[in-house]
């Protein structure tokens, strides 16, 4: 597959973590790359659905973290002035109770997004990324 | 290197090494330097950290880098992002200041040129001129495939950029792309991983490069509907490249060259883009810019080193 | 001071000191720890770099000042800024969002509660009980000026407040600007500047004070039209203030208090709002919380330092 | 006025500078502060108006810079996820001829703002903020 490379790199190899407020556990956390050569505007994301051992998981409890703030998946379709570079990673908060650490995680992403420059001839050209990784927590 | 023809390289054809961080954009210079290249592109929404507000840090620390691996910084590449919004389209407002904006980064890190795209539209294009001439930067427009000389735009553009008003500030670059005229080894692996058969996809190919239609392919095999749809996937991807006569046509109004392929054989050649024929072309007008390798084949399982480093022997026997 | 009742000051009350870069962050801490006052508040949205999210270098750096100036952070100022988009109010997600946010940020900075706005809606506030309790953060509503306890989303929040469900984790802030009943300095000043004769608004005043309505207030005297407009304003701001009586009743759900005040003269006393009466009511009670400084007549002729000062004399001198 | 504090702040009183590009003027700039005791959101920034020595910038010329980004006035009302710091200065820049150093001109602000939270029986209360000042170009 042409985008087999980039499709890789969606979810990163890094662990799982907990996320921790003064010792509180209050959710998790891994990391995404962008699927492409280069960075784009986070209103090209069209879709981003994630599923934790098959769960789907609601948007209301995932934050998405880049460039130093935390935006919600509804919103992502409007962050027209907020670049994600390519070798930046996103990272996925999911709130809620933490993970067992030690435990393995099957973690799917699917992020549907727009190539914004591809409008040679009408409309622009959308590509859905898939990655499943099964991730430690650490 | 014979003549006034240069050898550069896109940064871009690094991608799988660059954003699996194997390679920072230190080590991408020093490889490209190292294997030979004199001129770089940028793609600045890939290699540039902050873009499109890359910080003057950045950009000092990048220029040394140019110089301690002795290299030119030819072209900025800029995009028309116009479907960055999901609700409309980039206003004319808009792409000036995104254009305006690559124009003074890549100003201030030294670059010749800034290479934009076609939907710039020839009115906006004409509105740069002043500030081209105003920072003494080029804008010129890749000529990328689906399109070619012919599409209605690019005539627009070409009496553009031939014009005497924009000349040394406007032009025309073509990428090589637009020349293919079979499927290269990336597309033939993926039919293949699809479920097309070897021996069909070998027939399909031959018919298709000795021109034979759509339909008559089709009817002169027993083929599977995913082979149906190959079929009708290289038709429509190959079935109307530029012509190499095209070339000389631009070549006065060319200041740069995208050299695309997506996979070069041990022998270094290109069996899908007639390299040959277009590398006399350039030979015989007189060109004197940069022909820049521009690999685009990322796959995981191909290493963009050894791709790079037969561009470059290939076009260095070509000009010889 | 006497008995539990402890001295607190929202930064707030040093706006034009900060705002105009005269003080940073930590000369505000350093002069209120020298003028006695024991717990702060911070406005988030006005103190804290890069909110809504601050970066944990901040948080440690911040917590350290904290320790160097023996200050308590009480409370960590948040809003519900319902209205930060042009097209749309925020959504219930978009508010629980910003909330856990800001109680995370709380958290991390060693706040005791995060002091929100009415805005965040009965519904809600019911939903981030649970997380209040699994962070151990109290969520408290403030109760500010033009509203007061008979409004019926406040009756709503009371009885969420004393459900004994919410016990240590919600709350109300009473700000004493609910009690103010008849124009402050600066307000007067203002309407001085306007263009309002002294004799006509002492008049007014006096009247306003007196019980009179709009209507026996323009008909009793000859008011230019301008003036008209400050009878109204009068009458429309300062017409229904909370009655002194109404604290007793919010106490027993009141963890913090915010000491509103506009001016203080050199006797340090306010002479629209009836602090002797209010703070008989606290000392009565067995409040044990923080009665925090806000001072907010921000001028440019005005000196914030001398005003806070007067504060904790005021307040000082009330609990003896 | 009771707002006299914050109109005073929105224009900086640092100079205006030209803006150059490798040597070349392209423009100049000036300093702008959030005309209030706390910071905000771009969004919530309803109109921006220049005036330079009694002449309107048209808003394509205009270019905010904050945080890291430049965006165009016609943008800020969308920008909900941009926060302006209170202490933060946002750069004015206008592209187009520099200003001759030495010079002084009238630089003329008005910035109409929502307040976000205000809605306590409805609307949002919406403030003019309005600064003039002669700034020198260095
Ligand atoms: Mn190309
Ligand atoms: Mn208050």
């Amino acid at each position: 597959m042409a985008f087999e490379l980039f499709n890789r790199i969606l979810v990163s190899d890094e662990d799982i973590t907990n996320i921790t407020v003064e010792g509180i556990e209050i959710g998790y956390e891994f990391k995404l790359q962008y699927p492409s050569y280069r960075g784009t505007f986070l209103s090209c994301i069209e879709k981003l659905e994630i599923r934790i051992d098959n769960q789907l998981i609601e948007t209301p409890r995932i934050g998405f973290y880049i460039n130093g703030k935390e935006v919600l998946i509804n919103e992502l379709a409007e962050l027209f002035r907020e670049y994600w570079f390519i070798t930046d990673f996103a990272v996925l908060r999911i709130y809620g109770e933490g993970l067992e650490i030690g435990t393995k995680h099957k973690v799917e992403v699917l992020l549907r997004h727009r190539i914004p420059y591809t409008g040679y001839f009408g409309n622009y050209m959308v590509e859905d990324a898939a990655c499943t990784k099964v991730l430690n927590v650490i | 290197m014979a003549g006034k023809v240069k050898l550069g390289i896109s940064l871009f054809s690094l991608t799988p090494l660059f954003v699996t961080r194997q390679w920072d954009l230190e080590r991408c210079l020093k490889e490209v330097h190292e294997m030979g290249y004199e001129g770089i592109e940028v793609v600045a929404a890939q290699m540039v950290p902050n873009y499109p507000y890359p910080s003057d840090e950045w950009i000092q620390d990048f220029k040394g880098l140019l110089k301690k691996y002795e290299l030119t910084l030819v072209t900025w590449s800029a995009y028309i992002d116009m479907g960055i919004r999901a609700d409309r389209d980039l206003t004319e407002e808009e792409i000036i200041q995104y254009t305006r904006n690559d124009m003074i980064y890549a100003k201030k890190a030294g670059a010749q040129m800034v290479r934009t795209q076609h939907a710039i539209s020839p009115k906006i294009y004409k509105r740069m001129l002043p500030f081209c001439k105003e920072i003494g930067v080029k804008l010129v427009i890749e000529m990328h495939s689906p399109h070619h000389p012919e599409v209605d735009v690019w005539k627009e553009y070409l009496e553009i950029m031939r014009d005497p008003a924009s000349e040394g500030y406007f032009g025309v670059v073509p990428d090589f792309g637009i020349f293919q005229f079979t499927p290269h080894k990336i597309a033939i692996d993926s039919y293949l991983e699809g479920g097309c058969r070897k021996e069909a996809l070998d027939k399909i190919i031959m018919e298709h490069e000795s021109g034979r239609s759509l339909e008559e392919i089709i009817n002169a095999g027993d083929y599977t509907e995913y082979e149906k749809g190959v079929i009708a996937d290289i038709k429509h991807k190959f079935s109307a490249p530029a012509k190499v006569g095209d070339l000389a046509k631009l070549l006065s109004c060319t200041p740069y060259i995208h050299g695309k392929f997506h996979y070069l054989e041990k022998n270094c050649e290109d069996s899908t883009i007639p390299y040959g024929e277009l590398m006399e072309s350039i030979k015989n007008s007189g060109f004197e810019g940069y022909i820049a390798c521009e690999y685009e084949g990322h796959r995981f399982d191909i290493d963009p080193k050894e791709q790079i480093n037969r561009f470059a022997i290939m076009i260095d026997k070509m000009l010889k």
